[in-house]
Formats: structure tokens, C-alpha cells, sequence
């Protein structure tokens, strides 16, 4: 966990809207777990003013420029153009210094070796399950079920095929895979193994689907989540989800930057229930 | 004018200490609450060691959940948030908190909050007891729910009962943090300085709000939320030198300050510490290079102490 | 939601038109006083018959110099100015400013001020004669010199009898320009709808200030100015909205609208239309743009007219 | 006067701290009078919030892209890094977009052939006066006095000297040229040629020795001044200077960007007497 002032080493469309970004960051491929994260920081500019968090898709080596010299660590980050910080992300060229806080919040439990794993990756989700099957592959049998909107939602699913993941892909439209929503296929998939574990990250309608079937079934899920960010590092409270048991009188909230962004299912508050509490001033 | 030089021409290490209400700093430079957690959400990028005090997200006596959310959304050069001062309460506090603050020899400042008097009252007794705490930050811009929920901060009468009543509970160094949402901040200035603080912190945020216009929905689940960040520092330097003209008690300056020169703005009036919020969240070793920035520009223009500067505005 | 089409499929173009207090704009959109000259200067960039309407720079009786320099700076995105108020003075705008202005057809604001009560009544009355004058728009951040400088604006009190010996005045629409320097909105902006304002406009500038940390001087020689731009934006939308509930003539939003997007957080509060200020300095064309930006937004969300759309914030 | 948005053909440091920018600038070569600015947006980024005024230098063409297509218009403007602004400018290539209001403002009155001209220009207040000359060397000597703190401040000399003008330099630091200030070279020339007229941009200290000077020997003298500007176009009255006969009971204020920033000596008010006004709000 460190803030590295650092270096652009690539930055290229992917699929329409969608960036693939290599940044040097040494010592990242001893630190980072699958499904932690890094809060991006654009330099100079100062729209966006807070930093963004972005999954790491991948830890990697480039060559060295010069023999002789060590190997330049580096990650891999994908990103999908929808807004202001990533507006200017998809400007930056070879070279830029940007900033990396980072490797950030608690990753996936690899769960036991052996057991049947279906990863859920929905759209722009897909990006922190790819350092997991990486892991997992040694020792499992590892599915990838990927669902999108169209096909150009539909990114990297060859490079999970190379590790030796079965891949899955579904697009609503039907333009790629089979026609309808990630969660038929996931269905199909249980009723085949049922006694495999699911990992899962993607839009929150897809989270709460894949929650549901998998506590039908007593399946045992990990979510990645998504939430708008501070600090990264649990000391803003900005990032919150409600744990199990919360309540107003015992509040139980858990940082998605710190105590996520994965969690067990069953440590989170399914229900989502709305709990107002009196606004009072300084944080507001 | 030529920095200060010792006989073998390396420039001489301005003295950077700085002194409020008895409390002893190194250097002026301080998280502001809420933004730097309980220290220890910071250690692993910053030696905390390095910072004038550590002052705590703020406190209540019981443990609060804070509000729905979102709780905070990026704005033009700033930030809302309405996180609702969700807070571990004072016992896990002593429990879980303290003893890693302990470690540290910066002074630590307990921010803490009520939502009537006697909560106010109570918790300042606690904290008054607890050793570990160098000095109290009473944040008034709370709704005084006794009282149709006005905010304490922003009605000089009852700035001032409130102050009064935690005055007589603690005899360590008392800092009132003020809101900006007043007409006339010297007004609430006095009221507090009146009552008894020690010293005045200001700006707590500014309350605003934003629309997604897709959705037409506030972009913060509370509506209303609190703005800080770059975008209010020419509020906040306003209202630091109106401040200082209008008490004699020490005051710290707050708002928008990232960096040496913005902290230098609020010295400059008259402002005899500053603590820095938001700016945590965009480089959490923002106050480390303030203070080095600090220093810097005091050994660039031949200052010896930093105590020097403070107030050397010229209108 | 798809936009509205005709039978040959090219898609209906909204009502623009909104209605303030009798008043017909073809547009919401308009210059903020003090940002937009008197339309002459920027008559080479912008169609000024595109407007909604045309708020001059702030007159008063006599001719005005204003403050000394430097006036203004930059800041985090935003500025600060103490122009002062410099103007020509009703005569020579009669003379000078209405025949240029007599040449559009959207409608003419004056935008007025004094520092006594008798000196904003005896304006209002000699605009009330003027034909070419389709409103007025009454600046109440001024320090009322027989009262110990305090701004009218910020004493419900004051803010009431100014706007009641106005009113007296003149028929045509009194819209009254609230100042966002106060500690409750909504009782300013009620008093002002007592006294008998046919609208309010907020928010005028916030004061906030700079310091030239090399001279150690402020950066404008008021040494206070009046914050402008987008980093003020949340403020003003928080007031706004605020505003809208608390009273029930129409009121036009203003801060930090740079865009179509910016204009609709206001829409969606409530505002029935609104201002535009420091952007016309950034891009002289912002207004037509956010017109367009506004129909275009109308016509992809399927809104037939932009009334449908004011008030639609969903709490 | 228009507002176009433009891209940049070039943008080099010519010496250390001084850029010379080239932009793409239809109609230019004919509407751009000698001592007229543009306001200069950097778009995209936010800060700077406000444009930023700048010299025209010259304006000129670039060979068309292929034959048989019109020849690009283009101004060039210099510029010394002294802030953001400035500091944002320095970073930008050819090809990206920016924004160009103007030319805005009077120019310089080009006074009679045949006259003796001195052209005084200090640093980076050398930008207005190069189209000057070019249109003065026609029918007129053309002398520039060129003043500095070091040599780095001395630039396009060289190009002045191709228009056929002749040049004097002065450095403070006497690091090229002659040792002391642009002041002292214009005394001497002045005794040499009396009947001269002077047109003189730089900081504020020199224009005011320069002034001085010229009203003691009765020289006509036109002005070229900096101020802070927010709009450029007269709007919001940030930029003004006092006139001649201003005072607190008869304000006479000019806008630098309207009615300068070139003034003849004449119309300003040259003691700068303070007239302290009540602060009133709205504008502040
Ligand atoms: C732990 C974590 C990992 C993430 N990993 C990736 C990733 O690998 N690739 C990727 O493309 N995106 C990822 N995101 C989402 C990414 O952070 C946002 O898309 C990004 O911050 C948007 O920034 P912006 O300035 O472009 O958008 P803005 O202009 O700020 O907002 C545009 C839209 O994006 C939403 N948004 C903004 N910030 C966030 C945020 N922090 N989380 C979720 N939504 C947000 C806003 O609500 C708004 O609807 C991740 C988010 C989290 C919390
Ligand atoms: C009519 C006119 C023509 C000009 N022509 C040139 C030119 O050809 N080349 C050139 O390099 N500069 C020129 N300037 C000055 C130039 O506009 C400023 O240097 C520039 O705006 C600084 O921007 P910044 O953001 O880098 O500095 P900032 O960060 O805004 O400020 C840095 C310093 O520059 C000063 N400054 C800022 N804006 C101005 C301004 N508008 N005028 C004067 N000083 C300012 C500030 O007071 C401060 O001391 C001209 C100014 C005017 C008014
Ligand atoms: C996320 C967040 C939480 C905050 N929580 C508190 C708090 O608990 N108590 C308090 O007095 N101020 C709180 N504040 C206000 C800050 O301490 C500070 O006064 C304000 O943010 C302005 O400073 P800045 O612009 O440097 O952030 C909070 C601010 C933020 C952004
Ligand atoms: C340079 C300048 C001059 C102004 N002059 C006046 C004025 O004469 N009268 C007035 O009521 N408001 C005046 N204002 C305030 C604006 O009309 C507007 O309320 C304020 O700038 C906020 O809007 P903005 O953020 O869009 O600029 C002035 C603002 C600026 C920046
Ligand atoms: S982002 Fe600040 S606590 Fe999680
Ligand atoms: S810069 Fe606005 S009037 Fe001159």
C-alpha cells in the first residue's frame, strides 16, 4: 500500500469505449490480490479533483530497455469511458505521470482448490475476475460466464480462454453468444454443478439477480462491489454498504474500499432497507 | 530578501512550532476531522509523526450510522458529502482508537458532537478524563434537536450556551469549529470566544447540493450535503481574516487548502494553525509536503520562525 | 423516454417559452448583471434576440467609479471582483445604453441599486417611466450607508422596507436579487416576497478573498470580493432550492451555470428560468449554447415544453 | 472579432521561459491591427477558469497542405510562463484545439511617415511592437530599443533587424548588449533624434520612466498596458485604468481591453491617485 508517482507505459482502445491501460507499478506483482483495486490519480489537471478506483485486470513484466537492467513491473487497468476523470483518462498517451495509490481493500477468498468455480462477469466487471482465474486455474476448473449488452461490451474473453477458463459469453441483443441476461446461463451452470462456488462482479442489478439464485441454492457467493469513492482507504465513510444485522439502533456499515470491495454474500445486508438518520453538520 | 544563513552557508531550519490555547505544535499543519479518520487509515502513506496534532473524525456518545447513501459526489473543484458524522462512539473510541494514536507523539484533538446540550456536556466530561487527548474540537454545526433543529453554530445565543456549559466540563485547551453558513461570522466569533474557547477552527463545510439531471434526483442521498475542497478557499480565507480581526483567542484555519501556498493564505491573515481535509482523499501525503512546503518558503524568504509570518497581512 | 415526433418523424420542437410575472422570455436564459455589459459588448458574438432576456450591469443614480485596481483574480474555478459598482449613471443610460438596446426585441432588465432607501426609490421611479424598460431587478447587496453599512440584503428587516418603498414605485415586475451571505435564505426571500417582489433572483456573489502569498496583499485592492464561477454552483443550487419551497413567486436560478447541464439542476429545483455570469467572460457564445443544450436535453427526454421540467426534482 | 475554435500549428521555447506559439487564424492578416491582443482559452481543462490575454506578434501564412488549397492564415503569439495559465500553455502541441477571441482592442496610431520612430520594448513587452514596425519600416526609420534583466529576456531581435528596423539592446546584467536599463539608450537616441515619436510596451516600471522622459522633452508617446483582464471585450470593468482628469467626484475610467490596451500618454492619468470607493455588493 503505497502512493507511486508513475508512468502512462500504454493506453489503447479496446472495444468501443473501453480502454486498456498499462501502468509501471514495481512491486505489484508481490502485492496485489486478485479483485483489489487502485485509485487513479489524472496529474495536473484538476478535473477530476478526487482520484477514481479501477480493479486491476493484471500484474505483468515488460522487457527491460537495456540488458542488463531488471524487468519493469507493471498493471493493468480497463476502463469504460463515462465521465469526467475517465473523459481525460482516455487522452492520456505513453509517458504521462499520473498517480497509483494502491494495491487497496480486501480481494477474493481463492476458496478451496479442487472445487468447481464460476466466475459472473458483467460488462466492464469482468475486470477483477481475470487475476482470479489466474490463481484458480492451477488447481480448479474454472468457468467464466460473461454477460454484456451488446458485443462491444464484450472484453478480454479471449485472454481468459488462453489461461484455460471455459468462457460462457451471453449479450442481451444477441449480437455475440447466446441471446438474454448472464443469470440463465449462471442457472444452467448450478443445475450442471452444483457444488461449485460463484464469483461475481458487475452492475448491481446483476449482483442482486446472481445473489438471489445463489442463496436459493445455498451456493457460496463472493461479490465485487461498486461505490462512489473518497479516500480509498476507509477513512472517509463515503463508501458504505449495510453489513448483515444492520439496523438504525445497531448500525453496521462496512467500507467497500476497505472491508471490500469483495465480500461474502452473506455479510452484506440483502435487503437494502433505507435507514434515514438525522442529518447533522460538519460532514452534513 | 535572502534566506537566513548559518557561518558555513547552509540556511538555517526555520523554528515551525507553533503554540494554541497551551498546546504545543511542531508545525501548523493538521488533518481536518472526517478526513483523516482515526489517524491510522493514514499511517501507511504518512508518518503521523510529522503532523502538528491528529484531530479524529467527530465523536458522539453513542455510536452513530451516519446516512443512506450516496454520501458523496464529486462538484466543480470540490466535493459534497453527507456521510451523516457516522461515528464509532465514545467507548469503542477509548477502546479501539485510542491506544493506536497512543503510539504517536503528536498531540491527538478529539472533534466530537451533540444533538442537544447535555450530550455536548456529557461527552466533554468523558473526554475531559481521558489522558490520551491533548485538547477537544467542539464542531456546533449540529441541529440543535431540542430547539426545531436549528443548528447550534448558527445562532450566536445558543453558540454560546453550548460553549458555556462544555467549558465547565473540561479544563483542556477548547476549540470551537464554526460553520460558514452565517451571515456574520464574527458574530458567532465572539459569541464562543465570550463563552470561553480557547480557540477558534473554521470553516467547517458549506452546505450545498447537486442534481443529476438524468435522474432529477439529488446526487447525494441527503439532499443536502457539505461542500469542501478548492473551490470554497476564497470563502474560507474571507472568513479566517474576519475572524481574526474580530477575537483574541488563536484561530486555526480550514477550507480548501492542497497545498503550501494555500495554507500560507491563511497565516497570512492571521490564522495561527490550518488543517487540511479534502485534500487527504487526493494525495493522503498532502500534509507532509505542506509542512516541507512550509518550511521552504520560509527559509526562501529569510524567515527564522514561522510565528513571524502569521498575521503579516498588509492592507 | 423517446422524443416526441412528428408524423414525418423529425422530432417536435419544445416550448422554450417560460413567464415571469407577466413577463414573456422565449427562453430561460439570460446574462447575469454585472457579466453581460449593457449587450453592446458582446452584440459582435451573440444574437442578442436568441436571449431569453437582457439584464443590464447594476445602475445607479449618479455615475459610479468603482473600486480601485487590481479588481479582480482568478480562482479555483472561479473569480473574485470588486468592481464596485461602476456604472454611468441613469442619465447617460437613457441616453447612451436604451437606444442599442431598443434595437432587440428580448426584453430589457435593469438591474439597480442604491446605498439609501431613498436612492433605490427614486431609481425605481425614474425606471418605471422608461419604455424601454420591460423589468426590474433590484440588487439588495448593498451596504445601506444610513445604517451602518450593513447590507439590506442580509437584515430581513431592512430587506423588507427597501423592497416595500420599491414596490410603491413602480408596476412594472420588481424581480429582487437575494444575497447569498446569509445565514437563513428562505427568510430573506420571504420578506422580499411580503414586501411585494414579483420574483427573486439568486444567488449574487459569494464574499470571499485572496492573498498574494510573495507581497503578502490581498489580490483585489477591496481586499474582499464577490466569488463567482462554477466552484460556487452547489451553493447555489442548494439555495434555490431552498428558496422555491419557501415562497411562491417565481425565481430565477444563478451561479456557476456554464452549460445546458448546469442550467438544469436549477430547472429542476424549481427555477423558472435562469442567469448566466462569469462563463459569458469564458465563451461569449455560452448562452446560445446553452439554449441549444437545453432543447436538444428537452427533445431527447421527450419534454414537449421546458415548464414541464421546472420543479420535476424527485426527493 | 469572433470567437473560433482553432487548433495549434506550433508551440516552441525560443529561450528559456519564452514560447512562441503559432495558431491557426483565419482573416487574421486582415482584421489584426498592430497592438492588438486575443483572449486565449486552453479548452478542456478547467483551470485556467478565465482566458488569458495575449500580443498578437505577426500574422502570417503556411504553405497549403496540397496544392491547389488555400494558404492557412496563422498568428503568432510569445508568451513567458508565469502561472497556471501559462504554465498549461507550455504543454501544448500542434494539432490540439484551443479557442481564440479577437483581435480585440485599439491598436497602435501609426503617425505620420516619414517621422522618426523609437520603439521601446521591455521583455516579453516586445510582442506588439513587431507588427508595428513592419508596417512603419514602409515610410518611416524604425529604431527598437530592446531591454531585458538578462539575455534570456532578449528575444526576436534578430527578426526585427530583418524588417530593416534598428536595434539597440540593453541588459541589466549587461549579459548582451549594453549594461543597464532600456531608459538610458532611449535618452540618448532622444537627444540625437528629437522630433521622434515613442511606442512603448513593458512592465509598468519602465513604461513609467518612459513616460517621465518623453513628457519632459514634450515627445508624443503611445502606450501599450498590461491589466488583469476577465471578459476583453468591455463587459466587466475588471481591467480598467484611470484617465486623464479622473477623480473620485468626475470618475474617467478606461477599459484597457476596449479602449487600449494601446493609449496615447495623453489620456491617462499618470499620478494614479488612489480614490478609495464604498465597497457595495453584487459585483462587490
Ligand atoms: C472498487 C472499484 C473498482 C472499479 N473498477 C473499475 C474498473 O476496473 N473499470 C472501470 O471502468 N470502472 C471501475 N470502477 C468504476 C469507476 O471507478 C468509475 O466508472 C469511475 O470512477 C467514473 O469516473 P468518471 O470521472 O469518468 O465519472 P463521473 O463523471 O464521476 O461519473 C459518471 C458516472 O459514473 C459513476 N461513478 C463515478 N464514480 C464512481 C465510482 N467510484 N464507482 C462507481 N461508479 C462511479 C457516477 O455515479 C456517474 O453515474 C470501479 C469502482 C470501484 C469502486
Ligand atoms: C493586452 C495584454 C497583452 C498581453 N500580451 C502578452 C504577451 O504577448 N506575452 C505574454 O507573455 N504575456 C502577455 N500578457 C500578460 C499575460 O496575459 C499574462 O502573463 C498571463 O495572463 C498570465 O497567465 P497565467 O495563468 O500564466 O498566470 P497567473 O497564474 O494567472 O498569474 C501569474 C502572474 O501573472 C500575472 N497576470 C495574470 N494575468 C495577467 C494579465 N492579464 N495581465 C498581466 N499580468 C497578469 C498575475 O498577476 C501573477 O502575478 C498580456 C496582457 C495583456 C493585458
Ligand atoms: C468526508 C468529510 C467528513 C467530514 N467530517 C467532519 C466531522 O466529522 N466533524 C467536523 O467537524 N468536520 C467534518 N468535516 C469538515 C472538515 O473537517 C473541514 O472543515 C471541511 O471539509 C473543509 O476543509 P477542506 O476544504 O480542506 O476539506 C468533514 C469533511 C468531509 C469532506
Ligand atoms: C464582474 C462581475 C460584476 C458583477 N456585477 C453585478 C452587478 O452590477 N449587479 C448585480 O446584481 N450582480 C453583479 N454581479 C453578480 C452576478 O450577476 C451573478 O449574480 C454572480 O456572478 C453569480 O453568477 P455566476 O457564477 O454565473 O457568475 C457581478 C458579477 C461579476 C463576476
Ligand atoms: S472511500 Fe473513503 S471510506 Fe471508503
Ligand atoms: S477585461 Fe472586462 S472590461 Fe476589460
Amino acid at each position: 500500500m503505497k502512493n507511486r508517482k508513475t508512468i502512462i507505459l500504454s493506453n489503447q482502445e479496446i472495444s468501443p469505449g473501453y480502454y486498456r491501460m498499462q501502468i509501471l507499478a514495481p512491486e505489484y506483482n508481490r502485492l496485489a490480490k486478485p479483485g483489489q483495486f487502485v485509485m487513479f490519480r489524472v496529474q495536473r489537471s484538476l478535473p477530476p479533483l478526487l482520484r477514481r478506483p479501477f480493479g486491476i485486470f493484471r500484474t505483468g513484466y515488460v522487457e527491460p530497455d537495456c540488458d542488463g537492467m531488471p524487468a519493469k513491473e507493471f498493471i493493468e487497468i480497463i476502463y469504460k469511458v463515462v465521465g469526467t476523470g475517465t473523459g481525460i483518462m482516455q487522452e492520456l498517451h505513453q509517458g504521462d505521470r499520473i498517480e497509483l495509490l494502491g494495491p487497496l481493500g480486501r480481494g477474493f477468498d481463492l476458496g478451496d482448490p479442487d472445487e468447481e468455480k464460476i466466475l459472473v462477469g458483467g460488462g466492464i466487471g469482468l475486470v477483477p475476475l481475470y487475476m482470479l482465474a489466474e490463481k484458480m486455474v492451477v488447481n480448479s476448473n474454472v468457468r467464466l460466464l460473461m454477460g454484456g449488452r451488446t458485443r462491444d461490451d464484450i472484453i478480454t474473453v479471449t485472454e481468459f480462454e488462453r489461461l484455460g477458463v471455459g468462457t460462457y459469453v451471453s449479450t442481451e441483443d444477441g449480437s455475440l453468444g447466446e441471446e438474454g441476461l448472464v443469470t440463465q446461463v449462471l442457472e444452467r451452470k448450478l443445475d450442471k454443478y452444483p457444488k461449485a462456488s460463484v464469483y461475481a462482479c458487475g452492475p448491481m442489478p446483476m449482483i442482486d439477480a446472481v445473489q438471489q439464485i445463489c442463496s436459493q441454492r445455498g451456493t457460496p457467493l463472493q461479490v465485487s462491489l461498486e461505490a462512489l469513492m473518497a479516500c480509498g482507504v476507509g477513512a472517509c465513510l463515503g463508501c458504505v454498504v449495510k453489513g448483515a444485522g444492520h439496523s438504525a439502533d445497531h448500525p453496521h456499515y462496512l467500507c467497500t474500499c476497505k472491508q471490500g470491495p469483495v465480500f461474502h454474500a452473506g455479510e452484506l445486508d440483502w435487503s437494502r432497507l433505507a435507514t434515514p438518520d438525522a442529518e447533522c453538520g460538519g460532514d452534513q | 530578501m535572502a534566506a537566513q544563513k548559518t557561518k558555513t552557508g547552509t540556511p538555517v531550519r526555520p523554528n515551525m512550532a507553533v503554540e494554541i490555547a497551551g498546546l504545543k505544535l511542531k508545525n501548523p499543519v493538521m488533518p481536518a476531522s472526517g478526513t483523516f479518520g482515526y489517524g491510522e487509515e493514514y499511517a501507511p502513506y504518512l508518518d503521523l509523526n510529522r503532523l502538528g496534532a491528529i484531530i479524529t473524525k467527530g465523536l458522539s456518545l453513542q455510536p452513530k450510522a451516519g446516512n443512506e447513501t450516496p454520501r458523496i459526489c464529486e462538484t466543480v473543484s470540490g466535493m459534497l458529502n453527507a456521510i451523516g458524522l457516522q461515528n464509532v462512539g465514545i467507548e469503542a473510541f477509548i477502546e479501539d482508537k485510542m491506544p493506536f494514536l497512543a503510539q504517536y507523539d503528536a498531540p491527538v484533538i478529539v472533534n466530537f458532537f451533540g444533538n442537544t446540550r447535555d450530550e455536548y456536556a456529557e461527552l466533554a466530561a468523558r473526554l475531559d478524563e481521558l489522558p490520551g487527548v491533548a485538547a477537544l474540537e467542539m464542531n456546533i454545526s449540529c441541529p440543535n434537536v431540542k430547539q426545531g433543529g436549528i443548528v447550534f453554530g448558527t445562532e450566536a445565543g445558543a453558540a454560546h450556551e453550548v460553549v458555556a456549559l462544555v467549558r465547565k466540563k473540561t479544563r483542556k485547551p477548547l476549540i470551537v469549529k464554526l460553520t460558514p453558513n452565517v451571515t456574520d461570522i464574527q458574530v458567532t466569533a465572539r459569541a464562543v470566544e465570550d463563552a470561553g474557547a480557547d480557540a477558534i477552527s473554521l470553516i467547517n463545510t458549506l452546505t450545498g447540493m447537486a442534481v443529476d439531471v438524468k435522474t432529477r434526483k439529488p446526487r447525494i442521498a441527503n439532499t443536502i450535503g457539505g461542500l469542501s475542497g478548492p473551490a470554497i478557499r476564497p470563502i474560507a480565507v474571507r472568513m479566517v481574516h474576519q475572524v481574526v480581526q474580530a477575537v483574541k483567542v488563536p484561530v486555526i484555519g480550514i477550507g480548501g487548502i492542497s497545498r503550501a501556498m494555500d495554507a500560507l493564505e491563511f497565516l497570512i491573515v492571521g490564522a495561527r494553525a490550518v488543517q487540511v481535509g479534502t485534500a487527504n482523499f487526493v494525495d493522503p501525503h498532502a500534509m507532509a509536503t505542506i509542512i516541507d512546503g512550509l518550511e521552504e518558503f520560509c527559509q526562501n524568504e529569510g524567515i527564522t520562525d514561522i510565528n513571524e509570518l502569521i498575521g503579516t497581512l498588509e492592507v
